[in-house]
C-alpha cells in the first residue's frame, strides 16, 4: 500500500479538481468560441499530471504533449497564463502565439506543448544531456502517450538516453486509444511498460486512476534517475473520459468501455479513500467546498485573459529570429 | 449527357476512393485513422463498413514504416492510396519518399516503378498553429521522381485521384483542408482532364493569375473585384505543380503580359518562385511587369485568429498585388500584409 | 548439431568461395579505378548471403543493403550484370544507373540495393503486406547491420511487421560496428535478438561464422514465416575482415581483434569440417580447384562488363518516371 | 597584421570547431563517426584525442533523435554542433529541423531559443548515385525560423562556423564535400564578415554569376574564360541562403543589367528559383536578359561518371548560359545539357 499522508492527500486531491474543472471551463470557453483551434482535454488523467508534478522541483524540466494543460499548470504554470494564452492572447504563457497545443513558459522550466506525437521526446532527451553536460543535477521529465511508442522518434530517443544515462523520466500515459487507433491495433506487443525495459533501463506500469499510485511510482523512478545511473520509465495506464479533440465522433469505442472507466475517476477514488481513512467527513461536501474554491480561482483566470490585449497585427513577423531587447 | 450534382470536397474524394476500389481490388487505402474513427477529416467515414479492414486499414503512428510500405506493397503490384493525415507529419516519412519512392525507377535503370499514391492534407486558417499548418505542397514539387498535384476544385476532388491512380509513378495529392466543407458542381462522369494540365478558371485579358488548391477560390473572388474596377484577371489553376504545364502558363501571361502567383506556402524557395523563374526564363519579353507574388508571411503560423490571417493570402492581398501588376511594379510587402 | 549432406555443404562452400573471389576482385578493379563511387565490401560474412540465398525460391523477394553484392549474386543475379553494373555499364543489373549500392533485378525479386541505413525495411514490409494482400504465399528477406538497429524505422518497421502478421524475414547482419561505431557504443542493450522477441516475433541468434548454423536457423524462421504467422528474426553474429569501405582508415578497432576474428573464417571452417567428416581429402588442394574454377566465371564476368557500352548522353534524363515502351 | 596560410577546407573547418571548443566549455561536437572514427570525411580527425568522448561524441544512427537531442541541449545552454554526416541522411530529421529547431522561439512567444549549428555535408561528383548527391543546400532555405549557409571558400570553411555559433538561433552550415580537399589562403585573424552577407568575388561590369558554395570555384573559372571572350563577369557568392542578402545581389544586378545563378541543387523550386524571382521583382527594370539558371538535371543522379557530370553544373554551361545571356535571352537546355 503507498498511503500518503493527510496533507498530501488533500493537496493532490485539489490539484486534480483544480486540473478537471479548469478543463471543463475551457470546454465551455470553446463552445462559446473564445478558445479556438484543437482543444485536447485531459479528464480523467489527472492523477498522472498531478502526481508527477508534486515531485518536481522548479530546477527540473518538463516537455508535454498537445493535451499539456494539466502538465502545465502543475509544473506551475499560472493559471490566468494558460488561459490567456488559449484566448491568444499577449499576457498568455507563450504569448498568444501558440494555444492550446503550445504552453511553453522557460522560467519554470516547462518547454511545450508539442503537436507532433512523439515530437518531444528528443527534446527531452536533449535537455537532459545539456544538464549532464553542464554538471547540474536535474531532471527531466517527457509525458507522451502509448500512441507515440509506434514512433521512430520513440525508439531513438529512449536508446539515446538509456545508452547516455541521461536523467529523463519517460511518462507515457497509456491512455488505450490514440485518437480512435485502440493499443491493440497499433502495437504488435501491448506490455509497454515490459517492452522498455529492453533499452535497458528501469520501468514499472503503474495504476494512473489512483494518485497514490502515481506518487508511489513516480518516486521510485525519479529517484533512480537522480542517482545519475540513467533514464527510467513509467507506464501510467489510464483513460481520457472525454472525446480525443473537441471533432472527435467517438465512433471507435463502447459508451459502456467508458462507462465503466468513469467508476475509476482518480478524484473519486482518493476522495472515497480520504473518507474511509476518517479524513473527511462528507465526501460531496469536500468536494462541493473545493470545487467552489477553485472555481473563483479559474473565474479569475478567465477574467485576467479576457482583459488581455491581442497582439498588434505590425508585430506579425516578431519571434522569427531572436530580437534586441526592445 | 453528363449529370452535374453539387457536392463536398469531402464528398467528392470519398467518392473517388470508393469508386476506384469497386473497379481495382488492388487499390486499398492505408493511414493513421482511416477506418474506425472514420478519417482525421472524416473523409473515409462509412469506407470501413464497405470494404473491411484489409483494405481500409488503419495504421499506427508511424508514418515512415507506413509509407514505406505503401511503397513496397506499389512495387509488389497493388495500387496503394496512402494518407499522411497532414502534411506537417509528412516529415517523418520524407526519407521514405526522397529516397525511394522518388528514386528507386532511376536508380534501379527503369525496373521498379512505384504506381503509389500518397494524400495529405495541406494548409492553414484553422488556427492549428506552427506545427499544425504547413503548405509544403510546392516545396515538395522540387522533388524530381514525384509527380505533385493539388485540386483546387470539387470536381478535381472527385475526378483527379483516378488519374494519380492510373500513374505508373508516384503522385502527392495535396488537399487543402479548407475545401473539405466547400461544395461544389460534379459531373458524374470523367471530365478527363490529364493529370498534367493546367486549366484556365476565368479567362481575362489584362493579368494572370496563377494559383492552385485553396488560394484558387481566393483568386476567383479577388477576380471578381478586379472586374468591378475593370481588370480582367484570367485565373490559371495549375492543378499540378510537378510537371508544371509550361505551356497553359505561358499562353496566359503572353496573352495578358501580367502575372501575380498566388501560393499558401512560404514565399522564399516556393513554387511561386519557381513560376516566376520559368516567365522569366519564357516570357520575358512578353512582360509588362514583374512578376508579383502573394504567399504566406514567412513564420510559423501565429495560433490567433487576426495574426494567421494577416500571414496568409487574401483576397485584399490578391487585389493590392494585382493593382501593383497593372501600374507595372510589384506590390511592396507594407501593401499586401495589411491588405 | 545442425550437419547437412556432403553435396549441400560442396554447393555452399562453392557459393561462398564465389562470393570472397568477386569481393576481392572488385577491390582490385576499384584499385584500377574501373569500380568507383563507394564500394563496401562483404569479406568474412558470406555464409549469411550464401546460407539465406540457398534457401530461398525464385517467387521470393530480397532486399539488401549497399553491401548486398552477396545478396545479390545469391539470389541469382547473373555476375555479369553485377559486375557491369559497377562498371556503370548499360548491361549492369540496374542499367548502370545504381552501381555497387544499387543493384537490382525485379524479374528475380531483388529490389535493391538502398544506401540509407534502416531505409530497405519499410519497403520489405511493404513487399509482404502487398503479397499477402493479394493472397501469395511468398516470404520477404530483409537484411541490414546491426547498425540500422538504433534508425526509428528499423522499429517503426518491426512493428508493423508482427502487427500485421507479414511475411517478413528480418536478417540482421550483427558485424559488431556500424563504420566506427561499435555496438557497445551504439545500443543501451546489446543482445538484439533478445530485443526483437518484445515486437511479439520469434528470434533466434546464429553464429553467422557457420553457414550450416546460419542455414539450420534461416530454416526455422522461414518455416514459421511461410505458415503465414507473421514475420521472423534472425541475427547472425558475423564479422568484416576488411574496412568499412575503400576509405576507412580502420582507427577503431584492434587489429588483434581482426585477427581473432579471421579465424573463424567461414569458408575455413565448413572446409575443415568437410575434411574431418572425410568429404574433402585436401583443403588446400579442393580450395584451389574451387577457387580456378570461380575465377574463371569471374573473369567472364569482368570481361562482360568491359565489353559493356556506356550510355549515351542523349539519354541522361530516362528513367525519371515511366516511358512507353521503345 | 593578420597572417595568411593556405590550408584545405577539411583543415579549415577542424581548425573552426576545435577554436571554438578551446574557447568555449558549451561548445561540443555531436554525430556519427565524429570520434572513434575520425569524421566520415576526416574534418573531425585528431579531435576525440583532444576533447575527450563528452565533447567528441559519437551517436548512434538515428539522425532524429540527436538532431533533437541537440535541439534540447542548445535550449539547456550548451551550444552543440550536430554534424549530419551527409544532407541525404537529414531527411530522417526534417521533422526536428522543421518543427522543432525553426519554430520553437516563435510558437514560445519568443522564450525558447535554440542556439544550435548543425553541419551537413553537401553535393556530388563522386559518383555516389542516387541517395548519397543530393544538394539540397537551398531547398531548406524555404524553412523560417533557420538560417542556412553555405561557406565557398576556404577563408570562409575556417570562418564561418564561429559566427554560426554566436548566433542565437538555428543555423545550417552546408559543407560541400569537394571543398575538403581543395586549399586556399586563410587569414589568421577572423576577417568578421557577418555571416548574412554576400560578397563579390570577383568584380565584372557586363553580367552577374550568383552562386555559392561548391558552384564558387567553377563560376570563378567560368569568369576567367568568359574575360577571355571579353566578358566581364561579376562573381557574388551568396555564402547566406536564408536569409539572402538581396541588397548585394541587387547592388550587382543594377551594375549589370544580366544576372545567371548557378546551383547545385535541382533546378524546380530550388534556391535558383529564388534569387531569380527576387531579381525579377526588385531589379526587373534593370534587367537586359532574363535571369538565366544552371542547375543540376532534374534526375536522381545516376551512378556513371559521364552521366553524372553530363547532370551536373559545369564550367562550359556557366558559360554558354553567360553568353545568352549576354544575347539577352536564356540558355535552352540543349546547350547547356551538351555543353
Ligand atoms: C506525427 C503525428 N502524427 C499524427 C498526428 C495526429 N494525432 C494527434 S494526437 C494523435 C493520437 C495520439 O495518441 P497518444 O499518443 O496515445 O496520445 P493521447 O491523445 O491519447 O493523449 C494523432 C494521431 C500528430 N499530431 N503527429
Ligand atoms: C541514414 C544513414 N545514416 C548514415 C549513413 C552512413 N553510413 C553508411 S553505412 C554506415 C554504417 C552502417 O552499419 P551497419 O548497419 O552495422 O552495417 P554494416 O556497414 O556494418 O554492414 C553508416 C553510418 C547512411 N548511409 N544512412
Ligand atoms: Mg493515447
Ligand atoms: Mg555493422
Amino acid at each position: 500500500m503507498n498511503r500518503l499522508d493527510a496533507e498530501t492527500r488533500r493537496s493532490l486531491l485539489r490539484d486534480m479538481i483544480f486540473v478537471r474543472r479548469f478543463e471543463e471551463r475551457c470546454a465551455q470557453l470553446y463552445q462559446q468560441t473564445k478558445i479556438r483551434g484543437f482543444l485536447h482535454l485531459y479528464v480523467g488523467e489527472e492523477a498522472i499530471a498531478c502526481g508527477v508534478g508534486h515531485l518536481l522541483s522548479d530546477d527540473d524540466a518538463a516537455v508535454g504533449t498537445y493535451r499539456e494543460h494539466g502538465h502545465a499548470l502543475m509544473k506551475g504554470v499560472p493559471p490566468g497564463a494558460v488561459m490567456a494564452e488559449m484566448f491568444g492572447r499577449v499576457d498568455g504563457c507563450s504569448g498568444g502565439r501558440g494555444g492550446s497545443m503550445h504552453l511553453f513558459d522557460a522560467g519554470r522550466r516547462f518547454y511545450g506543448g508539442n503537436a507532433i506525437v512523439g515530437g518531444g521526446l528528443p527534446l527531452a532527451v536533449g535537455l537532459a544531456l545539456g544538464d549532464k553536460l553542464a554538471g547540474r543535477e536535474r531532471v527531466t521529465v517527457c509525458f507522451f502517450g502509448e500512441g507515440a511508442v509506434a514512433e521512430g522518434e520513440f525508439h531513438e530517443s529512449m536508446n539515446l538516453a538509456a545508452l547516455w544515462q541521461l536523467p529523463v523520466l519517460f511518462a507515457c500515459e497509456n491512455n488505450l486509444y490514440a485518437m480512435g487507433t485502440a493499443l491493440t491495433r497499433s502495437e504488435a506487443s501491448t506490455d509497454i511498460a515490459l517492452r522498455a525495459i529492453t533499452y535497458g533501463m528501469p520501468s514499472w506500469p503503474t495504476d494512473g486512476m489512483d494518485v497514490e499510485e502515481v506518487v508511489a511510482a513516480t518516486r521510485r523512478a525519479l529517484s533512480y534517475v537522480r542517482t545519475g545511473a540513467g533514464p527510467a520509465f513509467v507506464e501510467y495506464r489510464t483513460y481520457r473520459f472525454r472525446a480525443h479533440s473537441m471533432y472527435d465522433p467517438e465512433r471507435y469505442r463502447d459508451k459502456a468501455e467508458v462507462a465503466e472507466w468513469r467508476h475509476r475517476d482518480p478524484i473519486t477514488i482518493l476522495l472515497e479513500r480520504m473518507v474511509a481513512d476518517g479524513e473527511i467527513d462528507d465526501a460531496d461536501a469536500a468536494r462541493a467546498a473545493i470545487e467552489a474554491e477553485v472555481d473563483a480561482e479559474i473565474d479569475t483566470a478567465v477574467e485576467f485573459a479576457d482583459a488581455s490585449p491581442v497582439e498588434d497585427v505590425a508585430d506579425l513577423e516578431r519571434h522569427l529570429y531572436a530580437e534586441a531587447p526592445r | 449527357m453528363s449529370e452535374i450534382r453539387d457536392m463536398t470536397g469531402r464528398e467528392a474524394m470519398r467518392e473517388a476512393m470508393s469508386a476506384a476500389m469497386r473497379a481495382d481490388p488492388r487499390v486499398f487505402l492505408m493511414g493513421e485513422d482511416v477506418g474506425e474513427y472514420g478519417g482525421c477529416f472524416a473523409v473515409s467515414m462509412g469506407m470501413l463498413e464497405e470494404f473491411g479492414p484489409e483494405r481500409i486499414r488503419d495504421t499506427p503512428l508511424s508514418e515512415s514504416a507506413f509509407v514505406g510500405a505503401g511503397i513496397g506493397a506499389a512495387i509488389a503490384g497493388m495500387r496503394p492510396i496512402v494518407e499522411i493525415m497532414t502534411v506537417n507529419f509528412s516529415l517523418l516519412a520524407l526519407d521514405q519518399i526522397m529516397n525511394n519512392a522518388a528514386t528507386l525507377r532511376h536508380m534501379s535503370g527503369g525496373q521498379v516503378g512505384v504506381p503509389l499514391v500518397i494524400r495529405m492534407t495541406t494548409g492553414g486558417g484553422r488556427q492549428l498553429a506552427a506545427q499544425h499548418s504547413h503548405s509544403l505542397d510546392g516545396w515538395y514539387a522540387h522533388i524530381p521522381g514525384i509527380k505533385v498535384v493539388a485540386p483546387g476544385t470539387i470536381e478535381d476532388f472527385r475526378w483527379m485521384l483516378q488519374r494519380a491512380l492510373d500513374d505508373p509513378d508516384p503522385v502527392i495529392v495535396f488537399e487543402n483542408g479548407a475545401l473539405y466543407n466547400a461544395s461544389g458542381p460534379v459531373p458524374d462522369t470523367d471530365p478527363g482532364v490529364p493529370l498534367e494540365r493546367a486549366v484556365v478558371r476565368r479567362p481575362g485579358r489584362d493579368l494572370s493569375l496563377v494559383t492552385f488548391g485553396g488560394t484558387l477560390p481566393l483568386c476567383l473572388a479577388a477576380a471578381d473585384e478586379l472586374a468591378a474596377e475593370g481588370i480582367e484577371a484570367e485565373v490559371v489553376d495549375l492543378r499540378s505543380l510537378r510537371p508544371l504545364d509550361d505551356a497553359t502558363i505561358m499562353a496566359s501571361v503572353q496573352a495578358t503580359h501580367r502575372a501575380v502567383v498566388v501560393d499558401e506556402g512560404w514565399r522564399s524557395v516556393g513554387i511561386s518562385a519557381e513560376v516566376a523563374a520559368r516567365i522569366m526564363e519564357q516570357a520575358f519579353y512578353d512582360l509588362d511587369a514583374p512578376v508579383g507574388r502573394v504567399a504566406t508571411a514567412e513564420i510559423p503560423l501565429p495560433y490567433p485568429d487576426h495574426l494567421e490571417r494577416a500571414a496568409m493570402p487574401s483576397v485584399a492581398k490578391v487585389v493590392a498585388a494585382a493593382r501593383a501588376a497593372m501600374q507595372g511594379r510589384v506590390a511592396d510587402p507594407g501593401e499586401v500584409v495589411t491588405a
